[in-house]
């Protein structure tokens, strides 16, 4: 019984697309480093398909993997997929979450929320 | 493997694993029994409380029972001085804000009994200031209790001056010792001591025992109820394999202390000074009056956990005042205590090291957290912000 | 030697101290620390955990905390309940007169704090009528607590039924089960069983460890407050080792308890009759509702702490109700709770064998035991007047 | 540390001058079976000498070591230095007895007490 999964510490140990897209077209920010996590993500989406994706945790280990995990998921994939992903599904993607580091995977989803929004809102912008 | 954390748990020492097995085997009467088997258990018993009453200076046998640990002689402490406040009227109790959670939540238990708490500032330097302890003191206070070092940043508090203090204004005074005792010198005669908790794993003896020291005179409530052991004050079967495992590693901590204190020192010393290398870190308590094996850091822009997660990895087993290691939110109260900001606290480390580490196993662990450190903040966004001078450094 | 006396405690099997120093010396780590050593010294600690639920059929790691010893347990059992009962209104409780001290003694709190307890009788037979638990019960009874099989004469209580009647009534029950667990087959559900108690150092396990079952959906009351452990409802680091070897005891004990029932019981059946040619003799509680191990007598015109002197002079260990072995004027409660006056119920004894006994031992105590109480007969001043008819014989 | 000192087991064990002396001149006894101890001790007085004293006793080892060697010390002595037997001094000459045995030596104080009053009755009788 370890504390998390072999897949959590597959991504905690190595996780993917850490760093930044410097002309990335969707930038989320969610949680505050009072409560001990940050996560950052950062989109480059074209035709509605992310491109690429990148991302910035400051957190614990189950918030890191979630990252990288989120990250993995979006990938290539169409927004329509995209905004369909659950933090339920990150958190099974990992092999699972102890009970009190699910909010972990509720912070990666709601980045990702949060860098689509921004996506959205910047769009909007620009065809106005 | 390096292990690093002997103020969670020490491993124990081969002589109280070995008295430990072997009195398992050969002395395994129940010391309330008066045959043969029953008897030697119990001179097994009150040989082990003799050593632990010369080990801290008491020289009473009825002065120590024997508990299943630290937090329970805590618990059965305050029980104790809380039964005898209420008795006399005074229920004014006074403890500091950094306190191990068996006394504070005793103390919460109690403020929801009608006691009232003063809990004393420990300021930046994590120390208790005694003449805040003497203004403190009202004519209905009944106990002041101040643990001996605090367990997270090791900071060693002037219980002999508080001792005085409390003597002379015929206060209780208890010191949770857990961390202390074994590892620096510890007399409760000396440092005016009415009411002293340890804790055997601490000071690699066996998990589950631990005793409580109480000075002569002072009504001893029960926490346990039942058989007439520990004079009826400690229900339940004496645990005398662990008991005696106790004696003989306290013994062997106090014959040791004085050559392994030197050891210790030093690679703290220099485990301190080489952590210090790293920019925005900064140490956690006093750096001089500390526990000889405890060193504790803040790094700024990362967190502790996934720092701990990654030192585990290279094999140094450390601990942290993170959140995220114990399931709370908050981070360590004892940080948030010497004026720690959140984010801040988050990002913590404890090596808590005894006399066995090596001089290289001392550069392995500096070199591993600077590395771990550096890497942390490549893709921390806190970080970021702060190298960009979108926030102000705080450390 | 022969060691007759396994209720009192029991040799650790070589099976629970190899698994506790093996824990020792490798899994030293704490539960509570998220690095490797750690992790697996928590994973150690919750296959323990599963073990015990395994082995008294409950079917929730929530449903066990691990105590220090049936004390604990017992004291936590009823703190609980006193808690729920308090919040409800519920002032009374049912227990029965000849509970174990960590039972009585805390009921007497109880009452000091405003419970109202009804003891039961236990009748000559050494057993409380399950008719008169149902008949016992109130509208503000918070709880029953009968114990499992008592710890002097082993009389096995209806358990079962006790705990239907309670379910029925939705009144709380508890039993301590101290001398039950791993002796004869016990099973939360199958008994309607809402809280037990168990201590190892009874099953052939560690002192200074036991546990306490609660069903899921009962609110634990804290015992010992302090750190998160046990889900924050007892404190203080797990005393690992100590509860892995209690797993591996108990394993041990139901994997070979019909085997070991047999063998036990024809040797206690054996005993008993034997002691029985003893003129003047009488065998104290149920001959047949009795656990496999005990035996106890009364023998009239004489004194029990004589009896085990000379009877550990033979090499037999065993233990007696006698005064004289507590330090207290007055006999066994438990001997005086099923009628036995007091005259009477100082003059006797308890053997309680486990399965390495052989059948050499058993005859050699049958021998021994009629040699003593006649030798101490022969100057026995009361012995004198019931020969010589100057007092009439009570047994 | 025994429960008993070695004293207290050797009288114990070979308990000295039990039995009955049917033509005693003094008989005592103390104690009752409720408490779990009860002592009888019989004395041949001669001379004001006790010539001969015997015991017989219910209760528990320290009850039956403290009448041995009460008997043992009064044994041949003048009933002057008889009225002077304390307990406490049975007790040091057991080397000892636990707190809670202390009051045995009592009792063998008392029986001795107890059959000298006795003696002393008679002998009043018989004169009168
Ligand atoms: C029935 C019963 N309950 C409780 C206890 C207390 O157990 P422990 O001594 O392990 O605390 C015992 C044994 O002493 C017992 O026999
Ligand atoms: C200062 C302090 N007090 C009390 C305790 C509690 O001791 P135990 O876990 O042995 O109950 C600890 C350790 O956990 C401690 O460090």
């Amino acid at each position: 019984m370890a504390l998390y999964s072999e897949k959590v510490m597959d991504h905690f140990r190595n996780p993917r697309n850490v760093g930044v897209i410097e002309d990335a077209n969707g930038v989320g920010e969610v949680g505050n480093a009072k409560c001990g996590d940050i996560m950052k993500m950062y989109l480059k989406i074209e035709n509605d398909i992310v491109e690429d994706v990148k991302f910035e945790t400051f957190g614990c280990g189950s918030a890191i993997a979630s990252s990288s995990m989120a990250t993995e998921m979006i990938k290539g994939k169409p927004l329509s997929e995209v905004r369909e992903l659950t933090n339920k599904a990150v958190a099974e993607a990992l092999d699972g979450l102890p009970d009190y580091k699910m909010h972990c995977s509720v912070l990666a989803e709601e980045a990702i929320k949060s860098a689509l929004e921004d996506y959205e809102k910047r769009k909007s912008e620009n065809n106005s | 493997m390096i292990y690093a954390d002997n103020a969670a748990t020490t491993k124990m020492s081969d002589a109280a694993i070995d008295a430990m097995t072997d009195c398992m085997r050969n002395t395994y009467g129940n010391p309330s029994s008066l045959y043969e088997v029953g008897q030697r258990a119990k001179e097994v018993l009150e040989d082990a409380r003799d050593e632990i009453i010369k080990a801290i200076g008491a020289d009473n046998f009825r002065e120590i029972i024997f508990t299943s640990g630290g937090s329970e002689a805590d618990n059965q402490a305050l029980r104790t001085a809380a039964e005898i406040g209420r008795a006399a009227g005074k229920m004014h109790i006074i403890s500091s804000a950094f306190e191990h959670h068996a006394i504070l939540h005793t103390l919460n238990k109690l403020e929801k009994e009608g006691f009232e708490v003063t809990y004393l500032d420990v300021h930046e330097d994590g120390l208790v200031r005694s003449e805040e302890v003497e203004a403190a003191i009202r004519p209905d206070t009944c106990l002041v209790t101040i643990m001996y070092a605090n367990n997270e940043i090791g900071t060693i508090q002037p219980i002999r001056e508080i001792g005085a203090i409390c003597r002379a204004k015929g206060v209780l005074f208890h010191t949770d010792a857990v961390q202390a005792i074994g590892h620096i010198p510890v007399n409760v005669k000396d440092d005016n001591i009415d009411m002293l908790s340890a804790s055997a794993h601490k000071f690699h003896g066996p998990k589950g025992t631990g005793f409580l020291y109480v000075r002569k005179g002072i009504k001893i409530s029960n926490l346990i109820e039942g058989g007439a052991q520990e004079r009826g004050k400690r229900a339940g079967t004496e645990n005398v394999p662990g008991i005696r495992a106790t004696a003989v590693a306290l013994k062997d901590a106090i014959a040791h202390m004085e050559e392994n204190d030197k050891i210790i020192r030093a690679k703290r010393d220099r485990l301190i000074a080489g952590l210090k290398e790293i920019p925005h870190s900064a140490i956690n308590g006093d750096e001089n009056k500390r526990l000889p094996g405890n060193v504790n850091f803040c790094f700024e822009g990362i967190e502790g956990e996934s720092l701990l997660l990654l030192l585990d990895d290279k094999g140094i087993q450390a601990s942290s005042g993170s959140a995220c290691t114990s399931g709370s939110l908050d981070p360590s109260h004892v940080l948030l205590a010497i004026g720690r900001v959140h984010d801040v606290a988050h990002g913590s480390l404890r090596l808590s090291i005894d006399e066995t580490i090596s001089d290289e196993d001392v550069e392995y662990i500096i070199n591993a957290v600077k590395e771990v450190v550096t890497y942390l903040r490549s893709f921390s966004p806190i970080w970021r912000d702060l190298v960009a001078g979108k926030k102000e450094f705080i450390l």
